[in-house]
């Protein structure tokens, strides 16, 4: 562990102009290590992406601690504001619950890969604490007008072309990126005109306003339960057709029946898996539903014709 | 033999004369080959919509082409008798490295007489074709295919570069392809087509490396300067090119060895068996002999070949022709037989090309009448080909009957009908040149009377013995008066070529060159031995099938006979000789190919693949090995960077 | 008209701060946290009686003079509330998520110029916390953390709805980010920084809102989007979503990102009016009353406060007044106009200062700029006159024969249409349920305010 | 400062990342390691900047990160497609190019 102990030796070295450095990295630096570390051994990928996040952001203010404050925010917008954003997006697209098995597939690939890593860490840190590194100069010579200016001196004149071939890839993967993920379209969209004319065209009229939502006026404030309608029978199609399918709705019966008399409260059992709020029936405003609004529409997306009003209702 | 060789020295006679650069209608020749290329054109490109026309245009681009060969012979028979080679230079077809060739037609006697033939007898077999071909759905592509023939078969005679000569040598390959299997619903057509064409590509074999040759020894191809240089060639490359081109004229001729496919070819319409295996294409292989006279006149060992090729083409023909049932397959021998007449005066020498030529041009006329003859009798029995089916037609068939027996006159050489005085010259010839020869050409002539005296009494003469649903009826005029033509020509066109006007043998002599022989006898104890044996001919034939009735059903025969009507074995002899070794050879090639090369190679990539096979297992698919393996790498890098630069 | 590129010698700490001692700075932190927390009970307020004005309601106005302290009221009784954590939640994360989502919004105003130089206790300082050459980045940078907060939340309640409110809070923030970010670039030519003291500082005599109003405009729409309002409250769109990401948050955890959503109006409206609106600097008339005696001491708290709650009423008034986006178009609006005007801004303000750079006749450009803008508004007149005509032509004939179509489950299987075929089958848009737009205005109040009832 | 420190921390999030890629078999947290390894390559050449006085390591930091940007894209439209067509994200599932 010689190398380890020259960098305590360095940094014992260190003169006091730089304790606050000092002192911010070592704070720090641990944070980024827990990230990483983190990153490896978390088991759901969001955590992991949670962690890595704070590894970025330590290393953001590593940046602006090293002279390089422009790098250190764009770091922050760039990797963690959009490049992370982006993989949560695609988490949470498609691998929501998923958490890693932790059997290893791949005979010997464990152990092989932790000496593997094991090796290359005791190399590099021991290559660099070896080295006999200078102490650094510090941008202020180069950058004179400060580090913003400078940088983008270098960006739009030494690195132009850089620059504009980075631009050139940027582009080709946006429009990479797009041409993976598209689909082609089975079926020519319908205008949102076109649906409603037709909804009006084939519909039942009394529906026209949209489809009334389970729950409204009926004693139970839960989407296992039908529309009450005004005369007093309630409506079995607003209630989603998949908890009718998984058996999870009361009957459109029971419930009438259940309606005439001031019976119990409906069994928990009876109301499970469904997105109930926790709120007590008894307060209407909690209930997400205003004492003056008339009709809020419901859960309609599982529905094939989503129900478009051209706001005509106001 | 020796003697063949010893006058073939003596005939370097200066027989070629000064061709000149065509002018005024000469200069027009090209209108010959363009009628019926542009017809065949309209035919085949036009579709269904010629569909009702389409005959009348084939009959009269062939017509026109006749007319207009018709006004070009004129022309040519104001010219003196020496100056009567025109040049007509088209284009310049390319110009490589020195070598050039020159799209250009010859228009000399020997031409001329061809243009006649071709354009003459081929129109009337248009006419003739109008009628026959009338209830066939793809009469229109038929009349295409022949003027195609037509087309290609001018371009061969008219051709003044050996290049040329062979594209037109191709293109009546292409057209007697297609007519033969023209018919090619059925399996023997699509077959016999097919045999054609490959025995013609092994003739042409020996015309593509004749040309090469040529191109080699004098750097050209065209008739001029390969004739010009001839003089100055090494007599073995002569002989070399004499048996090239014998080669490539045996398989257009249907020549010993490369005789099989004629017989079959005769699966094809009848008109075609008449315009192109009786008349015109299969005589192409005379004309390249003809032509080439300035190399075989100084070939003498290649004119041997040609004599002997003749000869035995002769007695093989006329030999399978007397076993032949089916009317046009013992017209077929009976053809092969002829064209063997005609190679063997070709192979004469000087001696002997004028009256090959003459031969060829009267052989046209008759077997042509003859073979549209077979035809009409075919249309008026329902398409029966088996003369035992046949017998008593004349009375059904008068004209038929009549213009048949004026063409079997001639073919038999019955003064004074043509064929008397062509085939009476080659065995006069013959016997000049060699007794042996001349004694086989004499016997050919004997056999010939006695195979077409039993097809005339098979056919025409003799009980009936049709089958009882066939109503024998006469063919339709516009089928007869073509026949009617061609037995005027049998009937007078040997004596109108011979005497008329100095005759044959003086127009072609410029060409072609001139020698006389001492016969070995007087000419008219010649003639009249000819005709005993002729008629003898015809007494045999008449002792076996006119007295007795003809079995409808084939006796089985003598071993001869069985071996003539199997074509002399010419089909076995080709399977056991060439086809059974090629594939024994191609067997074992094969099977060194798989066994030895593709052992070897096959070896090497199993070796390979196995290797690989093991090696795959560090393949494993998965990413992350792969990274770990990177990681590992990277790590080795700086661990051996670190060695090299640190102390 | 002094548009100059200010030399600003912008080294790594700008000039006039770092030199605050602790107490002064510390005062600073507490007073910036404590006009957000006022400004967000404020703001909810003036919201509800704002919308209650439009819908000819009164409001509340029961709590405190005249309703105002209604907001406290709510704020108390949410703290008292039962705290619910769902079985399904993945509990760190789900008590994270709120933090992540407030933290942020208290830090955007530690760079935000409140005023100019004043003196407290004898101290001169400015009315700024800090301030950084890369400033306005750095407002993007935290603004872009903040969001964390409310992509977890959807994510961690275990529950769908919320994740698909998280889901579209992400997708919406990366697409409107782009837009701002855009929008600010051209301020950023034309101050020559990107220090938030300097940004205002360039705006003596003229604010950047009217020589730049595309970007003006551009950065008023994304900022909406960029906070999840209405019109663009897609994230917790009530029709389709329940309450979108904050639907299984209850109690003290659901008020953190409440207020967090308010604050981050206020942060936007201040970013808007420091970078456009002139800051703390006072309108034209006032500007020029008594040498700009308004422009110092504390006055200028006034009149930044002002603008902003100016912006806060616009943001009032965008809600009171429009119906929801459809999800779909609420993309395309975002990828196909903001951002390329935005684009098309830029690359013309970039000519315009590299004209004036190289030493162009500012009438000369003006002439130019004047042309360019006159050719754009003619095409813009004339290409919907043309493309609109031929939309109506089309729509119009669909509606006549919509039976004529390709049905491409015909067979049981689907297959592609041939060419020049369309389709009868209606595909249901994009991720998502497309939005009710129906019941947005009908609302008198948001679910998150009905807790006060 | 010295430098070491930096540069320690920088190999030890590089290594760590390599182990995320090594170990781990969703692809999104492989993928995630692998933006660990480049911001630990990042931070060694902000750091190597600051060491020699010119900007220009920053530079490359700053390409890095636009060129992780579009690999981003790029790779996550990849992961997506595979997901739709296979219901995995594991890396070892996307192993079919093997032979």
């Amino acid at each position: 562990m010689s190398p380890l102990a020259a960098v305590a030796a360095q940094v014992g070295e260190t003169t006091a102009s730089t304790a606050g450095e000092e002192v911010l990295f070592w704070i720090i630096a641990p944070l980024a290590v827990i990230g990483a570390l983190g990153l490896v051994f978390s088991r759901k990928a969001v955590h992991g992406a949670l962690f890595l996040a704070v590894t970025m952001i330590g290393l953001a203010i590593l940046y602006i601690a090293l002279e390089a404050p422009f790098l250190g925010v764009v770091q922050v917008v760039v990797y963690t504001g959009a490049i992370m954003m982006l993989f949560l997006f695609v988490i949470m697209l498609i691998g929501v619950d998923a958490s890693d098995s932790r059997v290893e597939t791949i005979r010997g690939q464990r152990g092989a890969a932790a000496l593997a890593v094991f090796g290359v860490i005791v190399l590099l840190v021991a290559v660099t604490g070896r080295a006999a590194l200078p102490d650094p100069v510090g941008t202020a010579q180069a950058a004179p007008e400060g580090n913003v200016y400078a940088i983008a001196d270098l960006i739009f004149g030494r690195y132009v072309w850089a620059f504009e071939t980075v631009a050139a890839v940027l582009i080709t993967a946006a429009v990479g990126a797009m041409a993976l993920t598209h689909r082609e379209r089975l079926a020519r969209r319908h205008s949102q005109r076109e649906q409603s004319e037709r909804r009006f065209r084939e519909g039942d009229p009394k529906d026209a306003a949209g489809m009334p939502v389970p729950g409204v006026y009926a004693r139970h404030n839960a989407v296992d339960t039908p529309a009450l309608l005004p005369d007093g029978t309630p409506a079995e199609s607003s209630v989603s057709p998949v908890l009718v399918a998984r058996g999870a709705t009361r009957l459109a019966e029971e419930f009438a029946t259940d309606v005439g008399r001031l019976g119990p409260e409906p069994k928990p059992g009876e109301a499970e898996s469904t997105a109930e709020r926790p709120t007590e029936p008894s307060d209407a405003a909690t209930s997400g539903l205003p004492d003056d609004s008339p009709a809020a529409h419901g859960t309609e997306e599982t529905d094939d014709e989503p129900e478009q009003d051209g706001g005509d209702a106001r | 033999m020796n003697s063949i060789m010893t006058h073939g020295l003596a005939a370097q006679a200066e027989v070629h004369q000064v061709v000149r650069d065509a002018s005024g209608l000469i200069s027009s020749t090209w209108l010959l080959i363009a009628f019926p290329l542009l017809g065949a054109a309209v035919l085949l490109l036009g579709g269904r919509r010629l569909d009702k026309t389409g005959h009348l245009i084939g009959t009269a681009a062939s017509c026109l082409s006749f007319v207009m060969a018709v006004a070009l012979f004129v022309a040519m028979l104001g010219e003196s008798g020496d100056a009567r080679a025109f040049n007509v230079p088209l284009w310049e077809w390319f110009n490589a490295a020195g070598y050039q060739v020159e799209v250009g037609l010859l228009l000399d006697q020997l031409s001329m007489a061809f243009v006649l033939l071709i354009t003459g007898v081929g129109s009337l077999i248009h006419v003739y074709s109008i009628g026959y071909m009338e209830h066939d759905e793809r009469r229109r592509r038929f009349f295409g295919y022949l003027n195609l023939f037509v087309a290609a078969m001018l371009l061969l005679v008219l051709a003044s570069d050996y290049l040329i000569l062979f594209i037109g040598w191709e293109g009546v390959g292409l057209a007697s392809y297609l007519l033969i299997g023209f018919w090619q619903h059925k399996p023997s057509a699509a077959v016999a087509a097919k045999k054609a064409f490959v025995v013609n590509r092994v003739g042409d074999m020996g015309m593509v490396l004749a040309i090469a040759s040529m191109i080699v020894v004098f750097g050209s191809s065209s008739f001029e300067l390969v004739f010009a240089g001839a003089g100055d060639a090494p007599t073995s490359w002569l002989n070399a090119l004499g048996l090239l081109l014998l080669l490539a004229a045996c398989g257009k001729s249907a020549q010993f060895p490369l005789q099989s496919w004629l017989l079959d070819a005769m699966e094809g319409p009848t008109p075609v068996s008449a315009l192109i295996h009786a008349a015109t294409m299969v005589t192409a292989g005379v004309y390249l002999v003809v032509r080439s006279a300035a190399i075989y006149d100084l070939a003498p060992e290649a004119r041997t070949a040609v004599v002997l090729v003749g000869t035995i083409t002769l007695l093989m023909g006329a030999i399978i022709g007397c076993a032949k049932d089916d009317i046009k397959k013992a017209l077929a021998g009976s053809t092969m037989s002829q064209i063997g007449y005609m190679m063997l005066a070709a192979g004469l020498g000087p001696a002997g090309y004028a009256f090959a030529i003459f031969h060829l041009i009267t052989h046209g006329f008759f077997k042509a009448n003859m073979f549209l003859g077979a035809g009409s009798v075919m249309h008026g029995m329902n398409d029966e080909v088996n003369m035992r089916r046949f017998g008593g037609l004349r009375a059904a068939m008068p004209v038929t009957f009549l213009t048949f027996a004026l063409g079997y006159l001639a073919i038999i050489g019955i003064p004074p009908f043509a064929g008397y005085f062509s085939k009476d010259k080659i065995i006069e010839a013959a016997f000049a040149d060699n007794i042996l020869i001349g004694l086989c050409a004499l016997i050919g002539a004997g056999i010939t009377a006695f195979y077409m005296t039993r097809v005339m009494l098979m056919t025409f003469l003799t009980s009936k013995r049709w089958a009882e649903d066939v109503h024998p009826h006469e063919s339709p005029r516009v089928m007869t008066w073509p026949l009617i033509g061609l037995a005027a020509l049998s009937l007078v066109g040997g004596a109108a070529l011979l005497y008329v006007g100095g005759g044959i043998v003086e127009w072609l002599e410029p060409v072609t060159g001139e020698e006389h022989h001492d016969l070995p006898l007087p000419v008219a104890a010649l003639i009249a031995i000819t005709l005993v044996v002729v008629v003898a001919g015809v007494a045999v034939a008449w002792l076996l099938y006119g007295r007795r009735p003809v079995p409808v059903e084939a006796p089985a025969g003598n071993p001869l006979t069985v071996a003539a009507r199997r074509d002399l074995y010419g089909d076995a002899v080709n399977e056991a000789v060439l086809m059974r070794p090629g594939q024994y050879l191609t067997r074992s090639l094969v099977y060194v190919e798989n066994r030895g090369v593709d052992g070897a190679v096959i070896g090497a990539a199993k070796a390979v693949g196995g290797l690989s096979a093991r090696w795959r297992r560090w393949q494993t698919g998965f990413v992350r090995s792969y990274a770990l393996t990177m990681l590992t790498g990277a790590g080795l890098v700086v661990v051996a960077m670190l060695l090299v630069r640190l102390p | 008209m002094n548009v100059q590129l200010l030399d600003i010698r912008a080294v790594d700490q700008v000039e006039g701060f770092g030199n605050d001692p602790w107490w002064i700075i510390a005062i600073k932190c507490l007073a910036i946290f404590v006009i957000l927390v006022v400004l967000v009970i404020f703001s909810i307020v003036f919201e509800r009686k704002v919308v209650a004005k439009m819908q000819h309601r009164v409001g509340p106005n029961r709590t405190g003079p005249g309703g105002w302290l209604q907001s406290l009221a709510d704020g108390t009784k949410l703290m008292l509330k039962e705290d619910i954590i769902p079985k399904a939640a993945d509990r760190v994360v789900y008590v994270l998520a709120p933090i992540i989502a407030v933290i942020p919004a208290f830090l955007i105003f530690s760079v935000i110029p409140l005023g100019p130089e004043v003196s407290i206790f004898g101290q001169t300082t400015r009315l700024q916390l800090t301030d950084t050459p890369v400033a306005v980045l750095l407002v993007l940078a935290i603004a872009s953390v903040g969001v964390y907060g409310i992509m977890l939340a959807g994510w961690s309640s275990g529950s769908t709805y919320p994740l698909l409110g998280g889901l579209r809070s992400s997708a919406q923030v990366i697409s409107y980010e782009l837009a701002m970010g855009l929008s600010f670039v051209a301020v950023f030519l034309f101050a020559g920084t990107m220090s938030t003291s300097g940004i205002v500082e360039g705006q003596q005599d003229l604010w950047y809102a009217i020589i730049l109003l595309p970007s003006f405009g551009v950065y008023l729409v994304s900022m909406v989007g960029e906070t999840n309002r209405a019109p663009f409250d897609l994230p917790e769109a009530e029709g389709e979503l329940v309450a979108g990401w904050g639907t299984e948050y209850s109690s003290f955890k659901y008020a953190m990102p409440f207020m967090a959503e308010y604050m981050n109006m206020i942060n936007v409206s201040a970013l808007a009016t420091t970078l456009f609106l002139g800051g703390w600097r006072a309108p034209w008339p006032l500007s020029a009353i008594n040498d700009g005696m308004l422009n110092t001491g504390w006055w200028p708290l006034l009149w930044f406060f002002a603008k902003v709650i100016l912006l806060m009423f616009v943001f009032v008034w965008l809600r009171g007044t429009l119906p929801r986006l459809r999800y779909d178009q609420f993309m395309k609006l975002g990828w196909k106009f903001l951002i390329p005007i935005s684009l098309g801004w830029i690359v013309l303000v970039a000519g315009m200062r590299l004209a004036l750079n190289e030493g162009v006749e500012r009438q000369q450009m003006m002439l130019g700029v004047g042309a360019v803008f006159a050719i754009f508004l003619v095409i813009s007149l004339i290409a919907p006159m043309i493309t609109g005509s031929h939309r109506r032509d089309s729509e119009t004939e669909e509606a006549e024969q919509p039976e004529a179509s390709f049905d491409p489950f015909a067979g049981g299987h689907p297959v592609p249409p041939l060419p020049g075929q369309e389709s009868a089958l209606t595909v249901p848009a994009t991720v998502g349920a497309p939005a009710d737009t129906a019941d947005q205005t009908d609302e008198s109040d948001s679910p998150e305010e009905g807790t006060s009832a | 400062m010295s430098p070491t420190p930096y540069l320690v921390l920088a190999t030890l999030l590089f290594t760590i990342g390599g182990a995320g890629v090594l170990l781990r078999r969703n692809a999104l947290v492989a993928f995630m390691s692998v933006e660990l390894m480049l911001n630990a390559a990042n931070l060694a050449f902000v750091t190597f900047a600051r060491m020699h006085g010119n900007l220009d390591g920053q530079i490359m930091a700053f390409f890095v990160m636009v060129i992780a940007a579009a690999e981003v894209v790029v790779g996550l439209a990849i992961i997506v497609m595979i997901f739709r067509t296979r219901r995995s994200a594991s890396v070892d599932d996307a192993s079919l190019l093997k032979l």
